[in-house]
């Protein structure tokens, strides 16, 4: 049933798509070629496949600000693999003269794509990765991120730990760059405010068997956890969490990934979870209210965080399109114009720091009946400290 | 003339668990001479064999090669010391020609087996040497035939040339006639005759004629154990011999 | 003769004036050289690849280990900031992964078979948790080499490796040096050796041989070549990751191995690019290209068994004897 | 670490292994039966897991969902056997390797297509969902424990199988000598056909009752075939006793080296086997 879903959508969005570019045949000027480069198979699939949908339906619905370009798009699967990353990137850049190529969700695959592309003719948008170096160490003026740092979510939970009273934490995570990012980004603010880390965990990536370190949890018994988790050890991880009895007696923070298209499959486990994010599914704005209908109608499922960063991602180019009147050929004046949109999101505005990482709100949330309802703003228009970034 | 002592036994036993294979056996080799070994089937003269080759080691007791304990070398140790086999089933390169076979052989002399860039096919001494063991056997024309392709009588030949490619002192033959017709046979008996005034050999056989016609030496081996040794007549007499071999009935001479 | 088939000659005669032409026709388009040059480093690994298990037959499911071995080392060895020898590199990688081949295969080649299979794979998997889990090599985000060394030898330098053209060229030499290699390799006296150990382990002991060193040799020479095609494959995107030491990458390259055909050498080049060639095709297809992707391997293995050297050289001898 | 949290730990980690055994018990009755090294093991545990969240959307039962998942299994079993696997007997190990490997490629594809990339997640069973508490605030899930005696249990029966029926007879003769069985007149084929069917089975119903404590997600089924490897490498080859002694040990490392030396924990077990395999190359129960 659902799959049958799945194919009518993609065939009507076909089917659109294909309407929309011939509303536009008249237009003289060659097509603005966007690559996309994300996993479509494999553990991060589903991400990848909201990520394109949010991308397509921001650019369609603003058709009319591309002055009389189509956008043709050529998607290539990074299977999330980094050892392919640097070829798709090169095949996208060199075979394809992409203008605009989005990607990726994994930050192993960032690392590789942005050794290729970085100071290439052509833009690059990462609307998900969130390694700190690609607009720190690595930044470049034609890399762009629409989503965040790996700092930027995590920084603010650290404040808010010590606004809860809590003294004593224990940090968690998959041992790889993004988790690690993140558990420094909390510690940065948690110790800095007089809070003590106790200990700090890193599982080996992607393990999923929690019960070891559950149980050393259970017998330091600190104030609260912070973790930092996404996908399928999430969702294993808030559950078995529950099951040995440390829910409701431990209370459980995390970076917002922990409770991102995974509260389905965590059912009850998850309530009264504390994350922080530059995103909630309730936000109460108009752009996320519309957003989300919309995604809905068209695509037959929920929208998610995904979904809005490759929307956003679509507004970005929509509307320096826009500014520049469809002639995109100068890539100094793209960039200049880049840097200067004021995205209109579904999470709220935001605008883009000088190393090309968003300047937005963090929302500290709590799993309610399921659903990530926003608590309060953890921290306003956040910028990322881009350490390393020498543009 | 007494002949050398080139391989000994000394109270070879060999157990697999709780069966045993090979029960305190000591035979003594000589040079020069072809040691026949019988004995029905399960009466342990593979396993002797397979030991005397260094391929099974023995649970308890000794092998000596002129006079020192082999017992614990490694098996392709054996083979440099001079002491070549041949299979009961035929064990050759199937693929390649019959002179390379024999190559492979004469190479482990020749050396250079760890020269990565030098033609194989570039020495002509290792060809002659090859050739000539070939030619001993009687297989001279069959040189540059692929071996699975030659007759299995002649494979059988070319198994032995292989051995005496190696230039060994002894020789373990398993069953080198097994399967073979008549005049084949007869190929090989003469064969042997010959290369028995030159080498060791030791040679398992069910073909009695063919066993009692060669032997200088012959042991008669039971369920693992030594019964009588001795020249093929004194064998011939002996009435444990009849005993045993009555009492199995599954061997008729 | 050194090239002993028909089929053999005939590719080698295609493809390398072929491959040595081929950036004039490309040349306005960088992609389809880089890809081409990926494709020839692969084969490198391949080809090595295909002298263990269809060579000597040793079956390891463990090779990408070296692949990924080559990157690393000289992100561990070279300076950060400085361009380095190229040549000089060459040497010490080849020398270490040497090293640890020497290391590991006295362990490994202890075991045969299916035990040697899981062997290789539990070291490789050591190496790349190895890998994701240090911070220092920049984890399962792996690192990037930023400077790509110099190819000077006494002052003269032929390949500029930031051009992709030259890049390519380097690749081909190197390609074709390895072939040349193997193929010396296997005429050789130690070749005679490695056919006979591979063709009758058995037989070859009791001729009083001590295979287990030829079997040594034999991993040492492949891993450190295997090394040497990680090394380039570094060096072209400049950039090292763990999922190159992952079990996929060796089930892979076994995979290219058996369909250009077990042991024939040449056929790795064949193997890889047709594995490539389909992946691209079937990728840009549809999305679900993995579906049939595994649908053509078991094909594969059924019906096409002599792998694509195999098929040549059938349909050669064929004619021939019309 | 207190004697308290020593027990815990102890407690985890032969739960782990008792659940690797149930995974790895497949693999090596396949392989010690028949000879075939299935690298798409993992791929069924996977399919087990998905299965298991299916059958639990449509009808809410667990246990019905595991039966029914577990008969689903034993007919892709026998089909798998008796189309592609028959060819493999009397090739050698490469062939396997390849063949199973695509197989992996084409269940990923599958997987993809039927049931999509999101994690998913199965609730534990009603009856089971409680917790018992163990020490301090730490509490011990039921099913965890149920999961445990249900492995213990296939272990018994499998031992009880093997050593005391006829078919268990034929198991143990066709391990050591596939002419013996023929003489026997048995079909070889039949009993083949079989075996290969129970063991993708055991893989699935491992992924069923694995479903309500994982998070069923692509690729899961090849990171615990690496595992599970490890298991029958150590134990060795094609024995059953030899995966059970093998699961513990790798799920005991396991667990106390994440917490001892974490910085090692993901390559202890790989460091364990290559050192049980320096004193014993067959494993330790090799046949």
């Amino acid at each position: 049933m659902k799959n049958k879903n799945k194919i009518l959508n993609t065939a009507l969005l076909g089917l659109s798509l294909v309407s929309l570019s011939t509303a536009l045949v008249a237009a003289e000027q060659d097509p603005i070629k966007v690559g996309v480069m994300l996993p479509f198979s494999g553990v991060y699939g589903g991400l990848g496949e909201a990520t394109r949908n949010g991308l397509k339906m921001a650019l369609q619905e603003h058709a009319a600000d591309l002055q009389g370009r189509t956008i043709e798009f050529i998607e290539m699967d990074t299977e999330a693999k980094p050892s392919r990353a640097p070829e798709i990137a090169n095949s996208l850049l060199n075979k394809s003269h992409a203008d605009f190529i989005i990607g990726p969700v994994h930050s192993g695959v960032a690392m590789g794509m942005i050794k290729v592309l970085k100071g290439k003719d052509t833009i690059m948008i990462i609307p998900n990765a969130g390694v700190n170096a690609a607009t720190g160490p690595l930044c470049a003026p034609n890399i762009f991120r629409t989503s965040f740092s790996a700092w930027q979510p995590s920084y603010p939970m650290g404040k808010v730990a010590l606004e809860k009273g809590f003294k004593k934490v224990v940090t968690l995570s998959w041992n790889y760059g993004f988790g690690q990012e993140s558990l420094d980004a909390f510690e940065e603010s948690f110790t800095s405010g007089g809070g003590e880390i106790v200990k700090k965990m890193l599982v080996p990536f992607p393990k999923t068997e929690f019960q070891s370190y559950l149980s050393e949890i259970g017998s330091i018994q600190p104030d609260a956890v912070f973790v930092f988790f996404a996908g399928g050890g999430a969702v294993k991880f808030v559950k078995d969490y529950d099951a040995m009895g440390l829910k409701g007696k431990i209370p459980l923070l995390g970076a917002g990934f922990l409770t991102e298209g995974t509260l389905e499959a965590q059912g009850d486990s998850a309530e009264g979870i504390l994350t922080t994010l530059h995103y909630a599914d309730p936000l109460k704005n108009e752009e996320n209210q519309t957003f989300r209908r919309d995604y809905a109608d068209k695509f037959g499922k929920p929208s998610d965080l995904y979904a809005v960063q490759g929307y956003d991602t679509g507004l970005m180019i929509a509307s320096a399109v826009k500014a520049l009147n469809g002639d995109i050929s100068d890539q100094k004046a793209l960039i200049h114009a880049l840097e200067n949109t004021k995205v209109k999101s579904p999470r709220g505005d935001f605008t883009f720091s000088k190393a090309h990482n968003p300047i937005q709100n963090i929302y500290l949330r709590r799993v309610e009946n399921g659903e990530n309802q926003v608590v309060k703003l953890a921290a306003s228009a956040l910028e990322d400290p881009a350490r390393g970034c020498s543009m | 003339m007494e002949n050398n002592v080139i391989l000994e036994t000394e109270g070879l036993c060999k157990y697999w668990g709780g069966l045993k294979a090979l029960d305190d056996l000591s035979l003594a080799f000589h040079d020069n001479q072809l040691h026949g070994i019988v004995g029905p089937n399960g009466a342990g003269k593979s396993t002797l064999l397979n030991m005397l080759c260094g391929h099974y080691k023995p649970t308890s007791g000794k092998i000596l090669h002129r006079g020192e304990s082999i017992s614990s070398i490694k098996p392709y140790e054996f083979a440099r010391r001079g002491i070549g086999r041949s299979f009961q089933k035929t064990n050759i390169y199937s693929n390649s020609t019959c002179l390379e076979n024999c190559s492979v052989a004469v190479q482990r002399l020749m050396g250079g087996s760890f020269n990565f860039f030098r033609s194989r096919y570039s020495q002509k001494m290792l060809d002659e040497i090859a050739t000539q063991a070939l030619e001993k056997v009687g297989l001279g024309q069959r040189r540059d035939h692929i071996a699975s392709q030659i007759s299995y009588g002649e494979q059988r030949q070319l198994e032995i040339a292989m051995v005496l490619a190696t230039s060994p002192e002894v020789l373990l033959l398993d069953e080198p006639m097994a399967g073979m017709g008549h005049e084949e046979s007869q190929l090989i008996i003469d064969l042997l005759s010959r290369l028995k005034k030159e080498y060791c050999i030791v040679l398992v056989e069910h073909d009695m004629d063919a066993i009692f016609e060669l032997s200088d030496q012959l042991t008669v081996m039971v369920d693992g154990q030594h019964l009588v040794t001795g020249s093929v007549d004194e064998v011939r007499d002996d009435p444990r011999v009849k005993e045993a071999y009555l009492g199995q009935g599954d061997e008729v001479y | 003769m050194l090239l002993n088939k028909r089929a053999e000659r005939l590719f080698v005669w295609i493809f390398f004036p072929l491959a040595l032409l081929m950036p004039m026709f490309l040349e306005q388009n960088e992609y389809y050289v880089n890809k081409l040059t990926t494709i020839m480093i692969l084969s490198i690994f391949v080809m090595s690849l295909d002298y263990l298990v269809g060579k000597c037959g040793l079956i390891t499911l463990g090779h990408a280990m070296f692949y990924g071995l080559g990157g690393y080392i000289f992100v561990m060895i070279a300076p950060e900031y400085e361009a380095v020898n190229f040549w000089i590199y060459t040497f010490y990688i080849c020398a270490i992964s040497a090293t640890v081949a020497f290391v590991i295969g006295f362990l490994v080649l202890r075991t045969n078979g299916i035990y040697m299979i899981m062997i290789t794979l539990a070291f490789a998997q050591m190496t790349f948790y190895y890998f994701s889990d240090s911070i220092d090599f920049g984890g399962t985000d792996g690192v990037f080499v930023y400077v790509k060394p110099e190819t000077s030898i006494f002052g003269l330098s032929l390949f500029d490796l930031d051009n992709p053209t030259h890049f390519y060229y380097l690749c081909l030499l190197s390609l074709f040096n390895t072939l040349l290699f193997f193929k010396v390799l296997i005429r050789s006296r130690f070749g005679r050796l490695v056919d006979a150990i591979h063709a009758n382990p058995g037989r070859t002991v009791a001729l009083g041989y001590n295979i287990f060193i030829y079997r040594l040799v034999s991993y040492v020479v492949a891993s450190a070549l295997g090394a040497y095609a990680g090394y380039l494959f570094t060096l072209q995107y400049g950039f090292v990751n763990p999922s190159m030491l992952s079990w996929t990458t060796s089930g892979t390259a076994l995979v290219m191995s058996i369909l250009g055909g077990m042991g024939s050498i040449y056929g790795a080049i064949l193997g890889t690019l047709v594995y490539e060639g389909l992946h691209y095709s079937l990728e840009h297809l549809t999305e679900h290209w993995l579906l049939f992707m595994g649908g053509l391997i078991i094909l594969m293995v059924m019906v096409f068994k002599k792998g694509i050297a195999g098929f040549l050289e059938d349909l050669l001898e064929k004619r021939d004897g019309k | 670490m207190d004697s308290t949290l020593f027990i815990v730990q102890l407690i985890n980690g032969l739960q782990y292994g008792l659940l690797l055994f149930l995974i790895a018990s497949g693999l090596t009755l396949v392989f010690g039966v028949m000879g075939i090294l299935n690298l798409a093991h993992g791929s069924m545990f996977m399919v087990g897991a998905y299965l298991a969240w299916y059958f639990v959307q449509q009808t809410g039962s667990f246990a019905f969902s595991a039966v029914i998942s577990a008969v689903i299994a034993l007919l892709i079993g026998f089909i798998v056997e008796r189309t592609l696997i028959r060819q493999l007997y009397r090739r050698n190990h490469l062939d396997q390797v390849l063949l199973t490997i695509g197989m992996i490629f084409v269940f990923n594809a599958l997987q993809g297509l039927l049931w999509g990339n999101d994690p998913l997640g199965v609730d534990v069973p009603q009856a089971l969902s409680a917790s018992i508490p163990l020490a301090g605030i730490i509490e011990y899930p039921v099913y965890r424990i149920f999961v445990a005696v249900f492995c213990v249990v296939v272990a018994g029966v499998m031992y009880y199988v093997i050593s005391k029926t006829r078919l268990g007879m034929l198991i143990r003769a066709g391990e050591s000598n596939r002419e013996m069985v023929e003489c026997l007149g048995i079909d070889i084929s039949r009993l083949y056909t079989i075996v290969f069917a129970i063991g993708v089975m055991l893989s699935a119903v491992a992924g069923v009752v694995a479903a309500p404590i994982s998070s069923i997600v692509p690729g899961m089924g090849e990171h615990i075939l690496i595992t599970c490897f490890v298991v029958v490498v150590i134990g060795g080859m094609g024995s059953i006793k030899g995966a059970f002694i093998g699961a513990l040990m790798v799920g005991l490392v396991d667990t106390f080296a994440s917490v001892l030396v974490p910085e090692l924990s993901s390559m202890m077990i790989y460091i364990f086997m290559a050192f049980i395999l320096l004193l014993k190359p067959q494993g330790l129960f090799s046949s």
